[in-house]
């Protein structure tokens, strides 16, 4: 039992610590967003040059890392300064599949392609299983034909994984294909979104080569990488609550009403420790996903994190903002980016309440 | 105990359905159902309607020119035209200058600034906030010098909502430093064209510029345009304050929200079923339903109360907590019936001319917004950490 | 729309208050529940000479009530005294079967005589369909057999109304019977509850006379008493809140802590504020129900009512104990039995999570 | 990071596991299963085959007889005997006074009292609250006033847990009346048996008389009863509390609660399924489970730190608070499913001789009565209020 961080992961996490406070700013942040790429090139150059996406992959798969605490130490950093990223999409999503399906361009993906991961569509909300685009053979090669939805950091990438239904009903977890499709084939609507970053809506109508299919039964690796995404996704999310924390903090010290600081007040002081115990509740939930992530139990810990993480960013989001008053809906402090962001973690992956329902269901079939 | 309306009012209720049948532009409230943003024109055209049929001074007593309802009447208006989705009536002039100049302005004033808020010349808009003061309210540092028969106007408010449709702002001042902090305080209408004012609009969270800051330099105002006594404008704020307390409770709007919840999470699936069947979404849905069918019997209480000629203690304090709470878990659970959709950014979609196609259904960018914008109903009107200590100052008399 | 109680009920209401907080204390209540009938045989007698159970029938039926302000105006000053009676169970559950099936009888109840009301079983929890004991025709009678829960005043009454099934599955709403019979024919045991007065089980195995029964199809019947008795239990459950109120506004006010008195600490003041809104939203749906007992949407104001209060009543026992701190865990001060009592709120007549079910479904076919 | 136990921690965990099983008596692992009262014998029965083991001492360091073990060792212990039902460790002697003596005690004291803890000889007892000081434990009023060689007691303790058992009590008396509240305070030993003290059992909401209050008139304790010195006891209080700290998150109790609750939920029928199956109450059910994975690791995390021997600061509050109140709501899930039955209250069943078979499932009145208790648990040992002060206060430094 040990809950310290190697001296490698110490490291990493310093050094992205420092580069992240020292170029990274909320306005920045916000003007990244209404790029094409929702991020500043030159900080993802250099996130690259660091190791970020090569964090993400054990040796074997040519990188340096690839555990769940890996993950965590990167994840809460990234979230810890509010900034969007293509880490969670390129090197977890689609970077996990490749790994087991054409490893040669995980080796692209750690020196800074970003490949988009597009699975879910318009009516699949949370469900994996649900694939309505369709792949058929035509002649030696695939066409696709679907609509592929809120697809992260799709203008970025020249290449999306894309998931299409090879066999079985609509919802059925067997017969969903993964395949390579060049992003300038589809028709794009790219957006901005709440919490920074941009997604985009995918139509497909394209003729693929043979080779462009990475594998004909894919749910179980798009349940990995969801998993791996999901461990990610939290831990981003701590580090929102981290620094939504320490905004608060400095502004219940700071802030003087009816003649002394407004952290003087005794309710607010209550409810400022009850947002602190859950999210130290966070940190061990985050921290049992990621040891988890390679165990038999690891949809449980999913499930209970995703959870866990979802009712406590809504804890989060709300009394930070209440505890600040006006100021806190105002995008001009760096509380409105980070609240927002930290919002929408229930909106990707499974919501709350999706996933208490899961955890019930995935308890009882595993007693 | 009666739970039912009586004939008279069954009557005026049916009154008002007719009317909105009749005049309510269908260009509006379908802008308002579908949670587009609205112009200054689209609310100066439905004041014009109203005031047209001599309902735009809903708490105004008919010698000024109001309807002279009593609250039972007041609160079926309000019910009626929030069901359907008529634009709200701008409170600065109607609903808060209105009662402060009727009480306290001089005849000059109640002559010229009444029926310029009923006809539409004036739009007013509110200097009560200034940066640092939040909740405390009494915490004034914009200054008044009286020079002459001007005041000479220094300092800054902020959250002054919809200033930037405004050519009037009613203000409070700190015209002596003398006493305690609340006896220096005096209540100023200051013409916001007047040289030295500047406003610089706030975009909040949802992304929308609803508030302002508003910077006076030197401004001189008309020693006429005070209201009252100089240094008493504490007590004039206070009782404006009581008057903006009026559906305090937002059932109209609750009701609106839950309505529009239950239609979204009919529409979404979930398990390949509508989400609304999912007992985990439906037991939430079901509590605050519950919530606020007993809220609004609350609120009805107080409202015969007010009727019956009782003034209201901690209830609408009550009321102000648990509508807010209501209104907000409701925003809440759009938000997340709404699914991934509630993350995608466009706001030029919410112009009216946009011929932008939503991303997604059409009222996922208006649950976000509203989720986020609402997160101000706890902390605007006196906070609800204030209504709070309102309430058990009341009943712990400590 | 009036929210003002009659001058009959204002009268009544004035009276119980009075002849109630001159008669009971907490310790008088203790020490009836000891006693074979739960309640001081005196103090029930002086409330049937005021007229308690008439005022819960209509004129018609021989009282001069009848209507849900009646019961909310009685209940209300039953549970704001603490006192547990047979009121619910006599007037309220049997007189309602009594008064559509055997008029005579009503007369009886108003006169002061206790019918306990056997409806419930060991394995039926909250269902009010589910009846196991049977009753089978034999000869000109009926032979009774099977097992009753939890009946109230059992032990007071020397008749009860039993339920058995004449016909349909165990959990059909059809074919459940209605039955007078003697208590001294069936094998007791009684006991004290948490809550205050006295409970018992049933066993049977009788014969009884043909015109032992009210009626071959009670269910709607049962339900209908029991929309009554809930109401019932709603507004006393409101009482209870209002004297656990009044004692720890006292408490905050008079007990000092760090030098003054504890309500004068803001975490408590905003605690105690959730509490006294919450107070008021169980008001108005006990108003909301009374005033629904004869509408066609009484089932659902029925669990509305229920589940608010049940939820209302575990917030209110457990920050008022907790505000109290350990003053208020003993039997020795009042709170304790009124919080007992208001926490066992929850076990009968169906929970908050019961009635939260029932609730949606009522509303669902309702749309 | 690593989440696993070592090969050594393994092997420890395998040892205490067959001692349980060994001889851990079924009687009292069935009485603690099963919710019954437990007698002043049974713990010391426990107490006796702890002791002859070396394992009585959990928090002591071995020359004075105690296990040496470090905070992961003392935490598998802590849950290995939670979950095989043994009876608690008794606190007051071996938890509390006992590190106490240790640090300050003098050397005649450390010799006569340690052995006698963990002998059995003396069973201890701990006079710190009085009525009305509640949380405010400096608000010591009961005095002790030298005269010649014995100090003269005078005054009132309340909440005296098992006072009934005891035969000895560990008190903080006011010494003097100088100075700050906190400085007039001294730290005495008393026997029970001394002439003037008299014990009164309370009776709590659950029925049961676990505490009492102790009253003291005029007596005399021999001066050598003193730990350390005169108006220093604050320190030494302080210093217990801290100790008191162990097992804080009550991971064990919470695991074993759930667990019954689980048992229950599955016996007990709703619309003709298991109660667990119901979405409603499994909602319940898999949040306070996922609260509690989460704690459990929080509290691994703090005692980790312990071990490489960091203090704790701010986190014991945090998991004071966390841990009674997942446990409480497990009470009252627990009460919840066993539903109408929840009601009856026959106390006699508690006791082990009773032949009265139990009014419903057997589980049904030890639900009820473990809601009731456990109330306690966010009043006792530092409140909840006052933990979520230190919490802020370790934070906001104000």
């Amino acid at each position: 039992m040990d809950f310290k961080l190697t001296e490698e992961r110490q490291m990493l996490q310093d050094s992205l610590r420092r580069i992240l406070s020292d170029t990274t700013d909320h306005e920045s942040i916000a003007k990244a967003t209404d790029s094409i790429t929702g991020l500043d090139p030159e900080l993802w150059e250099q996130l690259v040059e660091m190791g970020l996406p090569g964090a993400m992959f054990t040796e074997d798969e040519g990188g340096f890392g690839g555990a769940g605490f890996d993950i965590m130490v990167v994840a809460e950093e990234l979230g810890r300064a509010g900034l969007p990223s293509p880490l969670i999409d390129s090197a977890l999503l689609s970077g996990t599949v490749l790994a087991s399906t054409r490893p040669a361009l995980v080796e692209e993906i750690i020196a800074g392609r970003i490949i988009a991961f597009a699975h879910a569509e318009p009516d699949s909300r949370y469900e994996l299983s649900q694939v309505s685009t369709t792949a058929q053979q035509s002649g030696d090669g695939w066409v696709l034909k679907g609509s592929k939805a809120v697809v992260h950091n799709a203008a970025a990438a020249e290449t999306c994984i894309v998931s299409a239904r090879l066999a079985g009903a609509t919802d059925a977890a067997e017969g969903i294909g993964l395949f390579l499709v060049p992003t300038d084939a589809m028709q794009m609507r790219d957006y901005p979104l709440h919490g920074g970053g941009r997604a985009a809506e995918l139509v497909l109508d394209v003729t693929l080569d043979a080779d462009a299919r990475l594998t004909e039964d894919g749910f179980a690796l798009i349940q990995t990488a969801q998993a791996r995404a999901s461990a990610a996704q939290c831990a981003e999310a701590l580090g929102l609550m981290e620094t939504i924390k320490a905004l608060t903090v400095d502004y219940l010290r700071q802030r003087r009403q009816f003649g002394q600081p407004i952290g003087k007040f005794q309710a607010l002081q209550h409810r400022m420790a009850d947002v602190l115990i859950e999210i130290e509740q966070v940190r061990s939930a985050v921290i049992n996903l990621c040891g988890h992530l390679d165990a038999p139990e690891r949809e449980l810990h999913v499930s209970a994190a995703k959870n866990l993480v979802g009712r406590t960013a809504r804890l989060v989001v709300e009394e930070s903002i209440q505890m600040h008053g006006g100021i806190g809906m105002t995008m001009e402090y760096a509380l409105g980016h980070f609240a927002k962001r930290l919002s929408m973690v229930d909106h990707r992956f499974g919501d709350a309440d999706y996933h208490l329902e899961r955890f019930i269901a995935l308890a009882q079939s595993a007693a | 105990m009666d739970l039912s309306y009586s004939a008279e009012q069954l009557a005026f209720h049916e009154t008002v359905r007719t009317f909105l049948r009749d005049k309510l532009p269908e260009r509006l409230s379908l802008k308002v159902a579908s949670g587009k943003r609205l112009t200054k024109q689209d609310f100066e055209e439905w004041h014009a309607i109203l005031n047209q049929q001599g309902w735009l001074g809903v708490n105004w007593p008919t010698e000024h020119g109001g309807t002279g309802w009593d609250a039972v009447q007041r609160h079926i208006f309000e019910e009626e035209t929030t069901r359907a989705n008529a634009p709200r009536i701008v409170p600065f002039g109607v609903a808060m200058l209105g009662p402060v100049l009727m009480k306290f302005g001089s005849d000059a004033q109640k002559a010229h600034y009444l029926p310029r808020i009923l006809n539409g010349d004036d739009w007013w808009c509110q200097g009560y906030s200034e940066p640092g003061a939040g909740s405390d309210l009494a915490n004034v540092q914009t200054s008044a010098v009286r020079d002459g028969d001007h005041y000479v106007v220094n300092g800054q408010k902020t959250w002054t909502t919809l200033g930037q449709h405004a050519n009037m702002i009613f203000c409070l001042v700190r015209t002596s430093r003398e006493g305690k902090r609340q006896e220096g305080i005096s209540f100023l209408l200051i013409d916001m064209n007047t040289p030295g004012i500047e406003v610089r609009p706030i975009v909040l969270i949802d992304g929308e510029p609803e508030v302002n800051e508003v910077w006076f330099k030197d401004v001189r105002v008309p020693a006429e345009n005070l209201v009252g006594t100089e240094n008493m404008g504490w007590t004039y704020a206070k009782y404006l304050l009581t008057h903006e307390r009026t559906n305090i409770a937002g059932v109209g709007f609750a009701r609106a929200g839950l309505a529009a919840l239950k239609r979204i999470a009919g529409e979404q699936t979930h398990h390949g079923k509508p989400l609304i069947e999912n007992p985990f979404f439906a037991a939430k849905l079901a509590e605050v339903e519950i919530d606020l069918m007993a809220m609004a019997t609350t609120n009805l209480r107080t409202i015969a109360a007010a009727a019956s000629g009782q003034a209201p203690g901690a209830e609408s304090s009550m009321l102000k907590v648990k509508g807010t709470v209501i209104r907000q878990q409701i925003n809440a659970l759009t938000k997340q019936a709404v699914g991934p959709y509630a993350a995608p950014f466009v706001s030029e979609q919410l112009d009216e001319g946009s011929n932008l196609d939503p991303i997604g259904p059409d009222y996922a960018l208006p649950a976000t917004q509203a989720y986020l914008n609402n997160r101000k109903l706890s902390i605007y009107g006196g906070s609800n950490e204030v209504q709070r200590a309102i309430i058990s100052k009341a009943i712990l008399e400590l």
